[in-house]
């Protein structure tokens, strides 16, 4: 069998997504704050309201809560929709229809209903807009059972674990990341995944070092590697995807063999994700497995700055995860 | 909002009107003996449900309605089982109203694998999609923007099924609420907006919390036609409660139904609470237990001829029976697995 | 909510309107030449603001109020340096209107340790407590809430300052706004509640939006003075704020004043976004344009022969020399200190 | 010097903290729900309203939003708000106002204004209430830079820290947990701390082990320690709390000695703050330290069930920690 590949970048994967769901299922509908706009959003939902009607590519006064809520609600009544939250940060208006109602749905009533609605909700940062416009939350969503939380970082699955995202019964949280937008890859046609099945990905092979990374620390992860491959440092690098429910298991073997373990966070330290992956190693490997201690590389515990001169030592870069891995295997 | 309307709300919320019985010249007889079975039980149900919490069989908490039965039974009168419905905290007679169960709703309360909700949600968490009922929290208004948002799925969906949200004056505080009405309104979402006003949200008199009783001055700032009527009177809230679920259907949008009523419990379980209410009295109580609308219906069907206090009899006793076998049969039921814990957490 | 008002929205929203110069008979000559400078300076800053956008000088967003200048000099011309003043993403005018200092504008907007927010804010987190100006916010509605415990706040320190919160037709969509006016009534909180109505939230027209086009009808609901003007008429804003500030000073609690403007630019940095709003059309700008509130008050200064072309050319030189020097000064200034990042988070 | 010592329960000493702040800083007053009614807060602020009067004592419409809000407003101009909110899961309406606003405050403004607000919020959970009514988010806000996360287990902190929280100029989440207000002790007289200065508490000494808890987690992990004490297992005990920010060294220090840790946490686990103190020892010891890998007891990933039969299983128990404590130095 031969697939048909075309050329997408993370923008438009998303955007094919939509309209793969869009054409194939009358029950998605889309919902959000910026869809009848040409940029709010990338590029990835261009012209979806002229292509599929604005009765099912929803604009919406500004009212994230209730948004959220009668989102959450169609989805309980045979409905599969996706809302879009063009940043995070305007979700804080949200939280009760995400934790208190979508995550525990299923459960309060016994398995007998589920909110089968995905949350598009993107890191939308830098361009000195500051602490309200940057930020990104998924330790937050990965801490709620119930709510299963998916950060793609290859243009592939920014594609199909969106519509795996979709078709899943389980209210989940999709975020991605606008600094992943101009990746570009070849993408065989599209196969619908079961989200439940999904877990952590290795996107490269290695034996001196563990690097894992979720969304936009895992594209940097990869492009540290690939250098320090050139270097003849042989870097693992693992791809979480999914952070709840949470299957370290891959990321346990691969720190079994490399015996180092280095994870990036594009969130803030204390008490977020990457502390999650390190707890995970180290209650499950041998205390005599690990050559040295973990390490962890995340936002600082402040707010996004806006000055220029700030922000761009705000955030990480390939150079201080090559130099981190170099420090932990010396 | 024009005067007439003001008046109307500042005579209903007086406790010493409205004890009379109530009319029901030209209700077809048979509905109205199904209102009265229907609000007798759901009140013995509630008063069952008060004794076993109070004598500690049922572990958690209870928020009885009981002088609110009107409410639900007429409002259910108009709904199919293809309805999508949502209640709260209080939400009992929500589902009697369309699934009269006494037995699945003890058990529910009781914590047993046999309730509406397998055991896992108690009073407080109540689900009985068959019958249209989509489920009831705790969190106050909670449901709301939900009911709207199964509102739109049923225009998407091409039906002429409609969406209900009933909630409090309570919940009528939280900015969710106001969002859902002006959704509502905008997407022409057919979902009828059920406000029992019982003018208390737990201890505080809605005077403390509001400049105006009324709550229907919110469907007129958001354009939603709406009725106001006397929660008391099942007929009454019948008529309304049908007018706009007609213009639901009929696909011209929400309605926004306010009701007033009063509970005769404390705001949960079984005692009075009137040291805990800020500004209720055991007089007030007094008072509104003298709008009964159980009794109210039942004095007027005597009155017409087409009721007795013998079948009253004959009826109380039957519900009395049922009753209690239902309450004896969820009493020996199973509690859930242990698994259920986490089993129910996402699909499996 | 009389019928009045709502044909007073209906006028003031069709931007053919209101081309003429306005009313200003009887008012203090000196407060014209003021408010006629305030609003030239704000227009140019922002206007420079548009071009430092352009070219690259400035790395963030910036929301510009070109249009909208005479609600924030009309307001203030009733506040005091002990008033509390919140503003959101389109506050330059908001600000500068208290504090009418290009430089540190322009060095906030730079990201320079010399601006208002010491570098840590940019455009869109603008502070300056000693002018009254409590700080800004992008997230929409953000700071409503906190002006209405402000005003708490005044109250209860038994002084007669107030509070202001300036936001717009959009925020209105956010339930916290109907949270905070229900609050800011009951706890009758001296805080005028701001909004400048300009028909649009980022690229959705209000007809997309809300079943009505005007605001006030929420103040109505809940029970809160208001007052409607033409937000382009700097009198009119200045009367009708100062009416609502008075009954706030006075102990009498919240006011709600709507303002009716347009933004000439689009809704975040200098281009017009014709293609971005859904219902604007560049015709739509252009008659806009000519409810310019800058123009109106000038041409009826010079008409009453208090003002001429003559003045207004040289004010135009010093303040296009104020604002050029403002701007090569923060240009040349320092960024923050790398540490700030980490020292501001906490107190210390 | 003789100090004078009061007996007290949680409540109570709650309650005293209260009435110690109002008499002292008029700039001190208090907002939220049920602060009117004898019963809201079980014993912890009785009769405030009557003490202090209702204009200081205020009791509010069911608007978590913006009472948040206005907390956070008042707080700015020059008052000492402290907001109560009943259920900690009742915040979920009133995010923004806690991590847009508050937390970011200081930072956007380049610290020119601090948001002086002491949100109390209640872990109220157990008697069959079910998932929307048993949150303990602590890992949550522990996660938010800006804000101060308070977590009082003993009688002394419940009133000290509240006192220390209100006289802080940072947003301070002070957590109590109703199933803690019937511990007794007797009290010496108030004494201001400086929050800023606070940090986590060795509550009891031990060799074998170190035990990590916060809230009612460190009064279980007690009563397990003293128990194991009986059985010559040495026990050290330690308190966190404060979240955030999180100094850790007096755990890494006891882990440098014990080689053992145990964190015991009643939030859920993935995600949450066990992690974080896994992962700031483990991070910080030498990778010979451990004996064996280190443990945590959590919630299992799953909302709180209502029915007596699943409720009682769901939260874990002294038992659970002394077997567990055994296994671990077995
Ligand atoms: C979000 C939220 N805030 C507060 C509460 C506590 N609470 C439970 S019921 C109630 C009063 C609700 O009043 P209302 O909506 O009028 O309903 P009623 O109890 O009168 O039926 C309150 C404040 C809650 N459960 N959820
Ligand atoms: C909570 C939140 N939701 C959405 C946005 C995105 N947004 C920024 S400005 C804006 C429109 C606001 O409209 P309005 O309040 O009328 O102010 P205007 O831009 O017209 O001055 C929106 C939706 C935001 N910043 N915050
Ligand atoms: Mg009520
Ligand atoms: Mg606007």
């Amino acid at each position: 069998m031969i697939l048909k590949v075309k050329k997408q970048n993370y923008g438009t994967a998303i955007c094919s997504a939509f309209e793969y769901l869009l054409e194939k299922y009358p029950e998605v509908f889309v919902i959000g704050q910026g869809l009848w706009s040409p940029w709010y959003v990338g590029n990835s939902m261009t012209d979806l309201d002229k292509k599929f009607g604005v009765e099912r590519i929803i604009d919406t006064p500004v009212s994230e809560s209730a948004c959220t809520g009668a989102a959450v609600g169609a989805s309980l009544s045979g409905m599969r929709p996706i809302l879009v939250h063009p940043r995070m940060d305007f979700m804080l208006y949200a939280m009760d229809a995400v934790v208190n109602q979508a995550a525990k749905w299923s459960h309060m009533f016994g398995g007998q209903a589920h909110p089968a609605v995905t949350i598009r909700s993107i890191i939308n940062r830098g361009g000195e807009q500051g602490a309200q416009h940057s930020q990104a939350l998924h330790s937050w969503f990965a801490h709620v059972p119930g709510l299963r939380v998916v950060m793609p970082s290859t243009v592939k699955d920014a594609r199909d674990l969106l519509i795996a995202s979709v078709l899943c019964n389980d209210p989940v949280i999709y975020i991605d990341d606008r600094w992943l937008y101009e990746q570009e890859d070849d993408l065989p046609p599209i196969e619908e995944l079961s989200l439940a099945a999904q877990g952590p990905a290795c996107l490269r092979k290695g034996a001196d070092i563990t690097l894992v990374g979720s969304g936009f620390s895992t594209y940097l992860a990869n492009k540290a590697a690939e250098i320090l491959g050139k270097q003849a440092v042989s870097v693992e690098v693992i791809d979480i995807r999914i952070l709840n429910p949470f299957d370290a298991s891959l990321i346990i073997e691969s720190v079994e063999r490399t015996g180092v373990l280095l994870v990036v966070d594009l969130g803030w330290r204390n008490s977020g994700f990457a502390a999650e992956v390190i707890a995970r190693v180290t209650e499950n490997v041998g205390t005599d497995v690990l050559k040295c201690r973990p390490r962890r590389i995340t936002l600082p515990d402040a707010p996004a700055p806006t000055s220029r001169a700030l922000e761009s030592r705000y955030y990480t870069s390939t150079d201080e995860i090559i130099n981190t891995v170099k420090e932990l295997l010396s | 909002m024009n005067d007439l309307d003001i008046n109307q709300v500042n005579y209903l919320i007086d406790p010493a009107n409205c004890h009379n019985p109530i009319y029901i010249k030209g209700c077809d007889t048979n509905d109205l003996i199904n209102y009265l079975k229907m609000m007798m039980m759901i009140r013995k149900v509630e008063q069952k449900l008060a004794i076993g919490r109070r004598d500690g069989f049922i572990g958690g908490p209870v928020h009885l309605g009981v002088g609110q039965e009107a409410i639900a039974v007429g409002v259910s009168g108009s709904l199919t089982c293809d309805d999508r419905i949502f209640g709260a905290h209080r939400s009992h007679s929500h589902l009697l109203a369309l699934n009269p169960d006494p037995y699945r709703l003890f058990a529910e309360v009781l914590g047993k694998v046999t309730g509406f909700s397998r055991g896992m949600g108690g009073s407080m968490h109540l689900w009985d999609g068959p019958s249209g009922f989509y489920g009831s929290v705790p969190i106050v208004s909670g449901t709301v923007s939900l009911a709207v948002g199964a509102a739109m799925a049923a225009r998407l969906q091409k039906t002429n099924h409609i969406a209900v949200a009933y909630f409090g004056d309570g919940a009528m505080e939280e900015g969710v609420v106001h969002e859902s009405l002006n959704l509502a309104r905008i997407q022409e979402s057919p979902v009828l907006f059920v406000v029992e006003n019982n003018l208390f949200a737990s201890h505080m008199h809605i005077s403390l919390r509001q400049p105006s009783d009324m709550q229907s001055r919110f469907a007129v700032a958001n354009h939603i036609p709406y009725k106001l009527a006397d929660g008391n009177d099942v007929v009454a809230v019948k008529n309304a409660a049908s007018e706009l679920i007609t213009h639901s259907r009929n696909g011209q949008g929400p309605g926004f139904l306010e009701l007033i009523t009063y509970r005769w419990y404390g705001h949960v379980d079984w005692r009075d609470d009137i040291d805990v209410g800020v500004h209720r009295s055991l007089d007030d109580v007094d008072n509104w237990r003298m709008r009964d609308p159980v009794t109210r219906l039942s004095k007027a069907m005597i009155e017409q001829g087409i009721w007795s206090a013998e079948e009253e009899k004959k009826l109380i006793s039957m519900l009395d029976n049922q009753i209690s076998d239902a309450w004896e049969k969820a009493m020996n039921d199973s509690y859930p697995d242990e698994s259920a814990t986490l089993n129910c957490v996402y699909e499996i």
